[in-house]
């Protein structure tokens, strides 16, 4: 398996960490993702999306638990992400790993995992 | 207590209005904080508007007798410079408008300000409770003029300055 | 952009009428944020509150044509229940506003929340820009009522809940 | 020399915290001096007095270069310290250490000093 062809993202309130673990792509997202934060995670997730292909990996786990707010236009870009992910015909879960005690985050993302139930799984931890 | 509508020149524009709670204050300063970070690169400047505003908010906020007080900053343009300028407005008990009356009159007439501020300061050295330096600081101290008005129960404290009043003069004064 | 008076029986109240740049949004929200949770005791009604300022506040800084916004927050008390209110200002262009009245509309009558959310998930999940979904969102996700006011070129949203309706159901919708 | 009878303070947004060195009291300031930091100070004065007495010490050294603000309760405090050991005839020095980034902690002290210059002396770091 070869190594991982895209940066991680450090802004003042916001990051995002690519790794890849066996076939498995992690993508931990700190801080707030707000307007400030829509751009980098809109052309993160292009990329990523790439990598996804060219790596066959199996799943992308995105670790939201140190993650203190997603706004709707951050959502659209996961949104987008995992609707081109299906588009592709790939093979690909989509995993995203919250905090249970931060209720918001399983409430949030909900709606992506009602939007592709085969694909989309939300596991609190 | 109508909201005040800033003039229309206004470039940059912050109003908060709140309820006169001690611990939502702390959280407006901290809003404050970042609008003067934000709106003057002056470390030096922007830390005596800060000053100001948190003297002003804090004032306020102690003196209320009505559900809300407002915080107001603006920058204004005219013709050849910046103006920064605080409104803080609150309703507040007759007594306290006569003796807050008093004093800004006082430090408005006051002709050299500092030596108001260190009178203020000699005079209520030993006594105990309520600093009553909080105005007389924003003009000795910040360097800004200090305006008010008063219509029925309610108190409109202005300060302003131009925000380039201090940026030549730094270096020598400190 | 007349700075509205809130309602006589607001106990806890703040509104901020700010320049509508994203920097500032982002003091703003922090400020907004202090406010949810000094409030609000519950950890989960704040973040629903919170989740739905920050939309409305984004809003009306993206489609903003004027000088300035205001977000306002109140928590209202009755003999029965308390309620907590937001609503945000802006003034935008008539394409905005017809397009935003549309959504608006859409929003209100939608006898069920959740399924419009997700539609609108589906409908506009291949299109670039905009994710149009976040009004949407504090309905469905938030759980508040929104209504909406069009005067002149004003628009102004209001999403409102009361406090208690989360706290017995939370576990059981989680 | 005896050990210091006085505590440490310490609030979420403000600190005190006194040591001893030799015939110097030491205290370090830090956070916002705003109006939940007032009450505390003032009757941290109070207590201080009372060893700057027992002690003798010959001068209170004020570290403010971790301190972000002052509002103007908390500078009465000081005035009242300064001057109520003044008023004991006491002929104790104080001291403060300034950051001289920080051009708004001299600018606030300077008034002590100007209240008086025989006892009070700033110095930048």
């Amino acid at each position: 398996m070869s190594i991982l062809r895209v940066e991680p993202v450090v802004m003042d309130s916001f990051g995002i960490e690519p790794t890849l673990r066996d076939d498995t792509l992690s993508v931990k997202l700190t801080g707030t993702g707000d307007m400030a934060a829509v751009g980098p995670l809109g052309f993160f997730l292009k990329d990523i999306q790439s990598e996804a292909l060219r790596l066959r990996v199996s799943a992308v786990a995105f670790d939201v638990r140190a993650l203190y707010f997603l706004n709707s236009s951050c959502l659209k870009a996961l949104i987008s992400f995992i609707s081109s992910v299906a588009g592709q015909g790939l093979k690909c879960k989509v995993e995203f790993i919250t905090d249970a005690r931060l209720g918001w985050q399983r409430r949030s993302l909900t709606a992506l995992e009602r939007m592709s139930p085969e694909l989309v799984s939300i596991a609190d931890t | 207590m109508p909201a005040p509508e800033p003039s229309q020149n206004a470039s940059l524009f912050l109003c908060i209005t709140f309820f006169p709670s001690e611990r939502l204050a702390n959280a407006v300063l901290r809003l404050v904080s970042s609008f003067c970070g934000m709106v003057l690169d002056d470390a030096n400047v922007s830390s005596r508007f800060y000053m100001a505003a948190h003297e002003l908010a804090e004032n306020i906020t102690k003196y209320s007798t009505g559900p809300k007080v407002s915080l107001e900053l603006a920058m204004e343009e005219d013709e050849s410079s910046y103006i920064l300028k605080i409104r803080a407005r609150n309703e507040a008990s007759p007594e306290r408008l006569r003796e807050v009356e008093r004093r800004l009159l006082e430090l408005k007439t006051a002709s050299d300000p500092v030596k108001h501020y260190d009178e203020l300061i000699n005079e209520t050295a030993m006594i105990e409770g309520v600093s009553g330096l909080g105005l007389a600081r924003v003009c000795a101290e910040g360097g800004l003029d200090v305006d008010y008005k008063i219509e029925g129960n309610e108190l409109t404290i202005i300060a302003h300055a131009p925000v380039g009043r201090w940026r030549a003069d730094e270096q020598l004064k400190g | 952009m007349p700075v509205s008076e809130p309602s006589r029986s607001g106990s806890l109240f703040l509104c901020i009428t700010f320049y509508p740049t994203e920097r500032m949004a982002n003091s703003v929200l922090r400020l907004v944020s202090s406010f949810c949770s000094m409030v609000l005791d519950d950890a989960n009604v704040c973040s629903r509150f919170y989740m739905a300022a920050h939309e409305l506040a984004e809003n009306i800084i993206k489609y903003s044509s004027g000088p300035k916004v205001s977000l306002e927050l109140a928590l209202e008390e009755s003999e029965s229940s308390c309620v907590m209110k937001i609503c945000a200002r802006n003034e935008a262009s008539p394409e905005r506003l017809r397009e935003v009245e549309r959504r608006l509309f859409e929003l209100k009558t939608a006898i069920d929340p959740v399924k419009h959310y997700d539609e609108l998930i589906c409908e506009t999940a291949m299109i670039e820009g905009v994710s149009g979904l976040g009004l949407a969102r504090v309905r469905a996700e938030g759980g508040l009522d929104v209504d909406y006011k069009i005067e002149g070129n004003e628009l102004t949203i209001i999403a409102h809940a009361p406090v208690g309706r989360w706290r017995v159901d939370e576990h059981l919708e989680g």
